[in-house]
């Protein structure tokens, strides 16, 4: 019987390695699943690579991560100079790529999909072109994007069975879907478990095929 | 002659922008000025607001009190839902702007050039703190990008300009400027006033900006 | 108030002109939208550009839209010899192009999600890749592949509201929420018509904001 | 001395191949003696089956009289559900397969080479009338390409090809062949036999082999 339910946040996170990419889901503390982050504090993987929509907000979880020095290289859409994510990167602590939000969310959903590169016109005309390839298709200059693949994605849930099919509440779905498919080892955590098939087939969002373990985080 | 004319705040700026939106639109409204454009428009005009979290639907602020934390737009405020909303995940929203599918997306900028280039996302090329966001996949996808801004910055230099100052969050993208002073389409031929405040003459407006205007 | 529905086939086809490029949803019979098809066939488009998971099997509504000669091209993923489509390429009556599905499915997603080109490794060992172009990316050869828009698609829905939000029943689901983004013109079929609301939001599979036209089609 | 043995049948191929699916894989069944690898998989084995139309979870063929018209394999047959089944749309059900989320995949084919390429889409490279679905991506994407095919033709021709003479779906994508006569891996070394018919020579089988065969 197929049961990827773990009981502690250190057997959902058991084995992450050191410099491992970590793609964490969440826009703001919505849909950020801030249970698996506390345990990833815990687990004490350093050198990580942290693949992110914001540097988060100050005292969250994130932010912890990043001020603990156990974050080499922060990807992500924006980043404030007066907050943990600036204050480390201007002291030469961290390491920053920032890119555009279209972006970051179609590389992860080129990586699961196994689409190896694309084109995109976003950032084309813009700084974040410089030295990079180029091209015009169809009179738009546009740039070439890979794969942004992690090691591990950590995922915020509203209901999941033992499969791990997933539903989400409201925005909290945001980078979950796309991120839970961009990883081989995909870690949950879930507001509410259900007995498989309690989800209608045409409302699973999130197939189990795409997750590994799943921790239940009441409330 | 000095012109004598008081510019609009920033609730008369986003009014002024959402009288022109018409019902249907599907719209995506930036952080700011433009999200408040929402505010002035009426529950009876069906306009369907995007935000780049993954709401097609979106309703105005809830009432204190009814704040769902599950909810949020793409300023990560509280919002509501419309009767009649969806949600999908981060690329379907991206691929959304992206692949044309909003009517219309309003952002705030720096400054906007004659041509319609964009910049609103840094002050200099390379400082190590960037502000990306989504504001440069929604610019090169929309139908229509309208920027509200203030007509100059607070120590009166001029924003809409010849070429940008700023680095570009998008070139030639912009379709029609709102400012505080007057509303302004970009057209091969540069800016042109489309309105101007009461009491401020085409004169005074050409004074404050950078880029040569014409009338309509 | 937004209001999406029409009253017949004809008004739901009116305007589609000669030589245009029609996405037609549907595997085997599911989830094709036989009446909007039908309606095609009385509406008299010709020279059209007809793009379909298989040429369909004979008697049916794409076959005869193909024998009545109104399809200039195919583009599908299979064409038996033995039938009305394979027989009409085969007398030289219709041009036809077959790609791999996923290689369809993708070049859908990518006119939708405005990705200008992308590249995969499917059938970049093929004769499909011959004087085509090729790159080699992580080691990987893969083909460069463009979007393929339609300027009007044909969707086949379970319910439908009057913003043009989507459900689909089963398999139904296939190519329609991927062709109803890829065309300025998405007409649909629905079994069911529902309140604007009915749909809870984290059910809604095809947004309204993809659809012009919605048809009811009971039964 | 001649062999004295039974091939298996299309059933006995498909009970072969079952027998090597553990609990828990993800799996897509092409069309023919591959989808009835499906039945033969107990009930109280979760194997996961992956359709390319959407349906994550497929399961048996539905009871006379029980046929849902809106649910059907990659080869249009009424099929059921599993208990936590998924449906996905035509791109992201492709995404599974191209994106490497299948454990096994399970095709036939006209040949296969020793250096593991497939050919089983077309007998002749230019022939206007092409038959290729979904092979090509299935065969990309998989963590794993398994074959079930025929040791040779009709005619008696080898189908275990040094290299294969048709047109290929992919290259170096097969990882086990399961014929009428053995159960073979392709290994850096060409193929190694894994397992026998009973009755039947390792000798008898390179005799109806045309590419080299190792014993493990």
């Amino acid at each position: 019987m197929i049961d990827k339910f773990v009981r502690s946040a250190a057997e959902a996170l058991d084995g992450v390695p050191d410099g491992a990419t970590v793609l964490l889901a969440g826009f703001g503390d919505v849909g950020m699943p801030m249970a698996l982050l506390e345990g990833l504090i815990e687990q004490g993987a350093k050198d990580l690579v942290l693949v992110c929509n914001s540097g988060g907000r100050d005292g969250s979880p994130v932010a912890r991560l990043l001020t603990l020095g156990r974050v080499r290289k922060l990807v992500c859409t924006f980043i404030r100079a007066a907050s943990d994510a600036g204050r480390l990167l201007l002291a030469g602590k961290l390491e920053v790529e920032v890119i555009p939000q279209g972006t970051l969310a179609e590389r992860l959903r080129a990586a699961g999909a196994g689409i190896p590169a694309f084109y995109t016109p976003t950032a084309a005309d813009t700084v974040l072109a410089e030295g990079r390839e180029v091209r015009d298709i169809g009179g738009r200059r546009c740039l070439l994007e890979y794969p942004l693949p992690g090691d591990v994605a950590l995922i915020d849930a509203w209901q999941a069975d033992r499969w791990g099919n997933l539903t989400y509440r409201d925005t909290q779905r945001n980078f979950n879907p796309v991120m839970a498919m961009a990883a081989p080892l995909t870690v949950v955590q879930t507001r509410h478990v259900v007995e498989l098939g309690a989800i209608p087939p045409e409302q699973v969002i999130t197939s189990g095929i795409f997750v590994n373990r799943v921790l239940h985080v009441p409330g | 002659m000095a012109d004598s004319f008081t510019p609009l705040d920033r609730d008369g700026m986003a009014a002024r922008a959402a009288r022109d939106i018409p019902e249907g639109w599907v719209v995506n409204l930036g952080i700011g000025i433009p999200t408040e454009v929402g505010n002035f428009i009426p529950d009876d005009r069906e306009v369907i607001l995007h935000s780049e979290n993954g709401v097609i639907g979106a309703g105005p602020a809830p009432a204190p009190g009814q704040v769902n934390p599950y909810l949020v737009n793409a300023g990560t405020q509280p919002i509501t839902l419309r009767i009649g909303a969806g949600y999908v995940h981060h690329a379907d929203s991206f691929a959304i702007a992206r692949g044309g599918h909003l009517d219309l997306t309003v952002l705030g900028a720096f400054e906007v050039s004659e041509t319609g280039d964009l910049a609103n996302w840094a002050r200099a090329a390379h400082e190590p703190v960037k502000q990306i966001g989504g504001a440069m996949d929604l610019a090169i996808g929309a139908k229509r990008l309208w920027v509200i801004m203030e007509h100059t910055t607070k120590d009166g230099a001029p924003r809409l300009r010849r070429r940008c100052s700023y680095p570009l969050t998008a070139k030639g993208a912009v379709k029609r400027v709102y400012t505080n002073l007057a509303v302004l389409d970009v057209t091969p031929g540069g800016f042109v006033v489309r309105d101007i405040i009461p009491g401020l003459s085409f004169e005074g407006l050409q004074a404050r900006t950078e880029a040569r205007l014409s009338r309509e």
